[in-house]
């Protein structure tokens, strides 16, 4: 059965809810009653179940099957955190309710970035960016802050070639013009370009590490050095952070700021794309300009640094990024989540990620070609190529087939430096059994690949929908759901 | 280690057919320096869930909970019911635990709820389309103001006062950074709004006008003929609208002549939750909408011909066009637009209005009876669930002194405003269906002590 | 992918609780010690989640789709109840706490309590029956117990041929023999065979009203009252109360014991298969005879009336018939739903719940036979027959085409009375549309197999499985997994 | 009424389709005198669910919670750390919102766990096959009593004093109507239990003897030389456990010849409750199988050869077999089996162990502080979670008293057995893993108190 729009329903007049009456008052609207109709459709409760819960089985997810998707790090969400997070304690507390009724609240935030600060070794922490690149938002801010507070106002991000698309669209953002570094053929930054290109005019980098190859930069704290010495700033995407937490920490690399992706090192829910979380720690250089508000322990009281109040101990901050504090709902699953891991797991954590990316890697570089496969183990992360399919075969094909095979497709052509890029990040919950079983459906679907199998351009066949034609939808944009024009039904 | 699955036979055998004879094998590409060898300083081992529960909970116990006192905060961010349907829903793995996306062919349910939301909120603002959501109403408001940047190509912005002062912040911190130019203002406790200063500042440099409806003391004021002078400058009007409630009660931005309406979906199935994850709203007319931010979903048809969904028009989005992207995000706020969409959907018309109209009601009543209060003035003409007073005396220690009697009693405008003198004696109050007669007493009672 | 059994997995060594270590003590297990394996598989909670998740997809429940079981009475379970029973001060408290410590729970149990007996018009109720067919046997308990006290045992119960069939098995529980009631051509009580068939034997009746045939009993007043002449008194099998609610009160119609399923009739979850709740209300006659506990008001306090007060103002109680004072969890639930239908709800669940029966009746009569259908309207369900159903084509098979298009099948070859019985129960949270698309896809059904398609024969093919062996099943009954023996997965 | 759907437009186009001129038409055959006219006396209308949470919410609060206080209860129902997994698992609407699974095609989910779980509880206990649940311990006792009957064609049965109180009044209402006959006794307040008086019972018309294991005072004793002796006279031996969480610890009662082993589920998974819903369990050895009562899951393949499961051997059930059914029963507890299920699962074979050993030990300790307390003495010689505390005065006030201090301090015997004199200064004291040192230390402390 199909699960038509709430908008086409026949029962969408209905109501799931049972308001009170309204008290009879006189109406101080501004004479600005809203009289047409607004035309959204209601239904009961039982239908508005039905309805979601149907469609909720149109999709895959982590509590389905594995999802290895490489550089996005979906691993399993915890039950626990999401108890927690819906504690009234939490969930039901105003942001602006007086400081000393959210003293609790004011302490998981306090709690949470004392632990990131310290698991990766900065300085200080913003909790308030609201995602991922609302962080690199943040730390680019923080940089360009400091190299104005110096008067020494510079053009030039560099950034590699294999940076997530966020990357250069944060430095763009923030006025600077993004230049690429080559990588060299072993999948790194290639540090003698780099240093040739360093100069007055370069506020800094933006590095990913481990890189968005699944690996190491070995050179990274002579890529800090070489970026300081010319004055610049080293700004590290914390996306894969979770592939050496509690093994090592950015901070003794040299990185002056990282932002953190709650859900992919801390283990918050994706939600279908969101709501994420960003908090950025920060070198003591970068520090005093870090963004407001954020929360201070004073003696046994927490106190939240606000506009009021920054003047004084805070004077150089760039400002304000967000209403309100950050994502509460998001630390509460995250200071869970550590306290539950601890030292001891989240080393555990990071090994595990990078020992499962490794089975995989070895397991299928006979059948797939791994571009930087020679040069030694992957961190969390297992990269391949197209290199090997037959003609008209792509790694679309490839990904698509896998959903036949009951998977979530890896990432596809990303990163860019590789051509038809796999890549394929298990993360540390997946049993081996699990892994065992993908690599065979991979094994098989690569085969087919080699071997040209036609049938592959047409997968999926055993999902929802076959391939859905993105062209058309980009074309001619239907973004809302518009009455049907009289009589086309009956065309 | 609970939520890990390898055995330690497990990691052997993988291991071996790595080729690796330990762990730290596979770390060798980190330089010794950087290698820690010990624990992270500080941090206890691995905990049990009872443990941790344990710890969680007695930080919960620290705060005082919307729902357990006489509550009477907005600015932003307000207290509704949330059906217990909407948080059964969004707890379904497939859901929760889903991707974005990117998958078409096996994320039909995010998609078509996206779809629903789009048009839900579109509806709702009065505009043609909608985004599939923003990080929140602030950065939305801000993006909002980009974009007017990059239809009009003019760099000035002028935001009304009566726009909540933390979105005004935001702008402020970023216009230093693109070179935008803002023109802002304090509001002033008056009845009326500063749509006189607004249309005096339009003129052919203007970009937008950015409005808050209702506004940040809670007035209520016709966007019409703001909207017609902006139209005629070749300027767009952008209106913020916080609480999306209302919009069950009072005229559509969009059907007001606003370009882009922006606002906060909080208040619509998602909760307080201290600030956040909140839900950004984005709507526009149609002949802007390539330039519209943000994740956009849209209706297709797959190789059999069936009608299906996909995230569409992604090549304005960074991972496309990286530095010439429209927007450096990445991430809606997925799950609470899926939220948002369930509670509308359980609301529907005949909920949304009814729900409006309570809120409005119990809004006016207990506006009549803290005006008794002494000393106590009411400075609003029009209000819907949100008013401001002037009190005789500072707001924000009387703020404090109710939340001492347990009465959590509105935002002082010394909290949000505190370096602006003039504002000092403010107090925001908002009046929810979720306020009884008892809560509205109490606040009375409590405020006259506390004035005393 | 086909889900393999926990005891079958690979990674079933794993654990998904962290447990404290305990602390180093001597034994005290009275040398018992537990040596051997238990043989109890464990898993990660990553793989848990993902181990029931994925059975749970196998499932048809009310979530996803109409459930037009008969008598069965499945309806949505409002998500509120489920909120309600998880509060900690219902969920988080022990059976034997000092009464003083629970005065809200046994408020909780007063209240659903009093409504009860206010709902069906009756004079008191005992709550500790864990189910329906517990309260089936509770109510005879306390007919048996009213007899014996007047020194009056008596040997035979009469029940209906349509009743259902633990009504014969609860009252054989009880000693007493069984004799069928004949039904009369409109599928009633035939009341002139009863009346001929009472007499100073007679204990007493059990009757379900509205009937096994969805059919309300015209002349159960008058069958009350000849059963109480002759010195019997009357039962009513309470499972089609959800029909009436709000329009009859059985209590007015000469019952003297009724149990209700609080599932039927207040939304309480099914769950696959329980927990249930049978709450049994009395007449006068009966209250004295009620089990133990029970709860009472004395003041403004609440007591529960236990072993030890029982002597003191109930001691011709017939005893207790579980630990502890029955279901709580489910009486949460059930007042939650009553406090939310309130007394307009009430009646308008029953109301809906008879529309959308007739409803499904008067669209579907001309395609399917319906035995009663010429005698008037149903109540709550809806009944046929296989009549016209092609040679070799029979209910089942029309059952198991239903799961091809989408549904839930119908209760069938119930009510016994009926041939090829086909009982259908909309309940009254469908809405229109539902039953348009249910009573479409049944005629279509119908239709098949009144032309003898052969193809029916095969139905179900779009479900996790085909029809199932169940002679082999019962023939050499698995009901545990075991180890394979070694060298049987070669072969 | 947001749980109805149909819209007046639509009862009047379906009463229409219906030939009937209104709702009343249809209940044309309830005679006049017993239609009801106006509603029901007392019941207010419907109500907004934030009404009805407030109001189910004021009666919660006016509970101790046991998660809030130092808490020592046990005798039948255990505290323990359920993990937040398995109740979010049994809230999918897949497993909630489903039906007993006669129609297995489509009831896989339920019907695969149901086998899992009997296998689960078989090899807890000990034995060859378990049934898919009964109501709870005390009902599932009574169903093996009914059971050894229909096995050995005997009358008698033989209860130790150390079963449940519960378990046997029940056991004695019922026997009342079945004419068995049963032989009990009351516990005595020593570290014996009170096998020697089984053994001396036996004889050749004893159908079954009943023993729980550990047992209300939470003593352990070897039950093999019950079984041998009863299997000596052609009679079976039941067991009983309160508490799963033991059987990690001490040897199964199917390992030391119990024929039929019963209990209380409660413990995993399922949470206190006020004492229901919760699950029993049953298991027995293969030969009994087809004597056994309640539902039963059992392998078998489909129509293409699939491994599949289905409900099975329901000849011996009231549907089919009516007055000749082993038992009325028709529910079983299909969702605390679940979560029994999922919770045994996550702990499997090593968090079992573990945690019964944290519960030893933890008693232990426990024991060792109470027994510090001037006049209080410990009457077990063995325990596992739980012993028997012989005050210096009545126990049940002192319970009482210890629960004005904030303390739940156990189950008085007082309250178990209201009528035995000698019993009456016993006080059972339950210590799970959920027990800290602090109430440790609180319960020794107040009952120091309490009892000077």
């Amino acid at each position: 059965l199909e699960e038509p729009l709430i908008f086409e329903m026949d029962e969408q007049g209905g109501c799931g809810v049972d308001i009170a009456p309204a008290p009879k008052v006189a109406s101080r609207l501004g004479g600005l009653e809203r009289k047409r109709d607004i035309g959204i459709p209601g239904l009961s409760e039982p239908q508005t179940v039905r309805h979601y819960t149907r469609l909720s089985r149109q999709n895959y997810a982590i509590d389905l099957g594995l999802f290895p998707l490489g550089s996005c790090t979906m691993k399993h969400n915890p039950r626990l955190n999401e108890k927690m997070a819906r504690l009234p304690g939490f969930a039901d507390i105003h942001p602006l309710q007086p400081i000393d009724t959210v003293q609790g609240a004011l302490k998981v935030v306090a709690d949470l970035g004392e632990w990131l600060v310290k698991l990766t070794g900065m300085h200080s922490v913003a909790m308030s960016p609201k995602a991922g690149a609302h962080g690199e938002l943040c730390g680019l801010l923080a940089i360009r802050s400091a190299l104005e507070a110096r008067g020494d106002a510079r053009e030039v991000i560099l950034v590699p070639e294999s940076a997530h698309g966020t990357n250069p669209a944060t430095a763009a953002f923030c006025g600077y013009r993004v230049e690429n570094i080559p990588a060299t053929e072993r999948g790194r930054v290639d540090l003698a370009a780099l240093k040739a290109r360093l100069g007055p005019d370069v506020a800094g980098v933006m590095i990913t590490n481990p890189n968005t190859c699944g690996l190491f930069e070995p050179d990274m704290i002579e890529i800090s050095k070489a970026v300081h010495e010319v004055g610049g700033l080293v700004y590290c995407d914390g996306a894969n952070f979770n592939a050496i937490v509690g093994r090592v920490r950015p901070g003794d690399l040299g990185i002056d700021a990282m932002h953190i992706n709650l859900h992919k090192t801390f283990s918050t829910p994706h939600g279908g794309g969101g709501p994420g979380s960003g908090p950025v720690v920060f070198s003591e250089a970068l520090t005093p300009f870090a963004p407001l508000p954020f929360v201070e322990k004073q003696g046994d009281r927490y106190v939240l640094i606000e506009e009021e109040t920054a003047e004084e101990h805070h004077g150089q901050t760039f400002g304000r990024m967000t209403a309100f504090h950050g994502q509460m709902g998001m630390f509460t699953r995250a200071l869970t989540y550590i306290l539950s891991h601890g030292a001891d797991g989240l080393r555990q954590v990071s090994e595990d990620a990078v020992l499962n990316a490794n089975y995989i890697l070895r397991s299928l570089d006979d059948v797939l070609d791994a571009p930087f496969g020679a040069s030694g183990p992957c961190m969390h992360e297992a990269l391949f190529s197209d290199k090997g399919f037959a003609e008209g075969v792509s790694t679309l094909d490839v990904a698509k087939g896998l959903i036949d095979e009951g998977f979530h497709p890896m990432t596809m052509y990303f990163p860019l430096v590789v051509h038809g890029a796999m890549l394929i990040e298990p993360t540390e919950t997946e049993s081996k059994a699990t892994l065992d079983q993908f690599i065979g459906a991979l094994r098989s679907v690569a085969e087919r690949a080699k071997a040209g199998d036609p049938a592959l351009k047409a997968a999926p066949l055993h999902a929802p929908r076959r391939r859905l034609d993105e062209t058309l939808a980009a074309r001619k944009p239907v973004l809302a759901w518009k009455e049907p024009v009289q009589g086309m039904a009956a065309e | 280690m609970r939520y890990l699955p390898l055995a330690d036979t497990d990691r052997q055998e993988m291991l071996r057919t790595i080729g690796a004879k330990s762990i730290d094998d596979l770390f060798v590409d980190v330089p010794e320096a950087a290698r820690l060898s010990g624990k992270i300083e500080g941090l206890a081992d691995h905990a049990s869930e009872m443990s941790v529960e344990r710890q969680m909970t007695a930080m919960a116990r620290r705060n005082m909970v919307a729902g357990e006192v006489p509550f009477f905060l907005g600015a932003g961010a307000y207290k509704h019911h949330v059906p217990a349907s909407v948080d059964h829903i969004i707890q379904r793995g497939e859901f929760l635990t889903s991707y974005t996306p990117y998958q078409p062919e096996i994320a039909q349910g995010t998609l078509q709820v996206l779809f629903e939301f789009q048009t839900q909120v579109a509806r709702l603002y009065g505009c043609d389309v909608a985004n599939a959501s923003m990080y929140d109403g602030s950065t939305a408001c801000w993006e909002a103001i980009t974009m007017a940047r990059r239809v009009t190509k003019r760099g000035k912005t002028i935001l009304s006062g009566g726009l909540h002062p933390h979105y005004v912040s935001l702008a402020q911190t970023m216009a230093r950074f693109t070179g935008d130019q803002l023109d802002v203002a304090l509001p002033e406790l008056a009845a009326e709004t500063d749509a006189e200063r607004l249309l005096a500042s339009i003129d052919g440099e203007t970009s937008c006008v950015v409005v808050q409806y209702p506004d940040i003391l809670g007035r209520i004021a016709d966007l019409t003929p703001i909207a017609e002078k902006a139209h005629a400058n070749g300027a767009l009007l952008i209106a913020v609208v916080t609480e999306p409630v209302a919009l069950g009660a009072i005229e559509a931005p969009g059907h007001m002549g606003a370009d882009i309406v922006v606002g906060e979906g909080q208040s619509i199935g998602v909760g307080l939750n201290f600030g956040g994850p909140y839900v950004g709203l984005f709507a526009c007319q149609e002949k802007f909408v390539r330039q519209m931010p943000g994740r956009l979903c849209g209706e297709t048809v797959d190789a059999e011909g069936k009608r299906g969904f996909v995230l569409t028009l992604s090549t304005r989005e960074q991972h496309i066009r990286r530095e010439k992207a429209t927007s450096n995000i990445c991430t809606n706020s997925g799950l609470c637009a899926l939220a948002f969409s369930i509670h509308m959907t359980l609301l529907g018309e005949k909920g949304l209005r009814e729900l409006a109209a309570l809120n409005h009601a119990r809004a006016v009543q207990a506006a009549d009876r803290l005006a008794q209060v002494p000393g106590v003035e009411i400075i609003n003409d029009s209000f819907f669930n949100e008013f401001t007073l002037k009190l005789p005396k500072e707001a924000r220690p009387a703020v404090r002194a109710l939340a001492e009697k347990g009465v959590l009693g509105g935002v002082s405008l010394g909290r949000l405003y505190p370096e602006a003198e003039a504002l000092q004696n403010g107090l925001i109050v908002a009046v929810t269906e979720v306020v009884t007669d008892e809560d509205i007493e109490a606040l009375a009672t409590a405020l006259e002590e506390v004035l005393a």
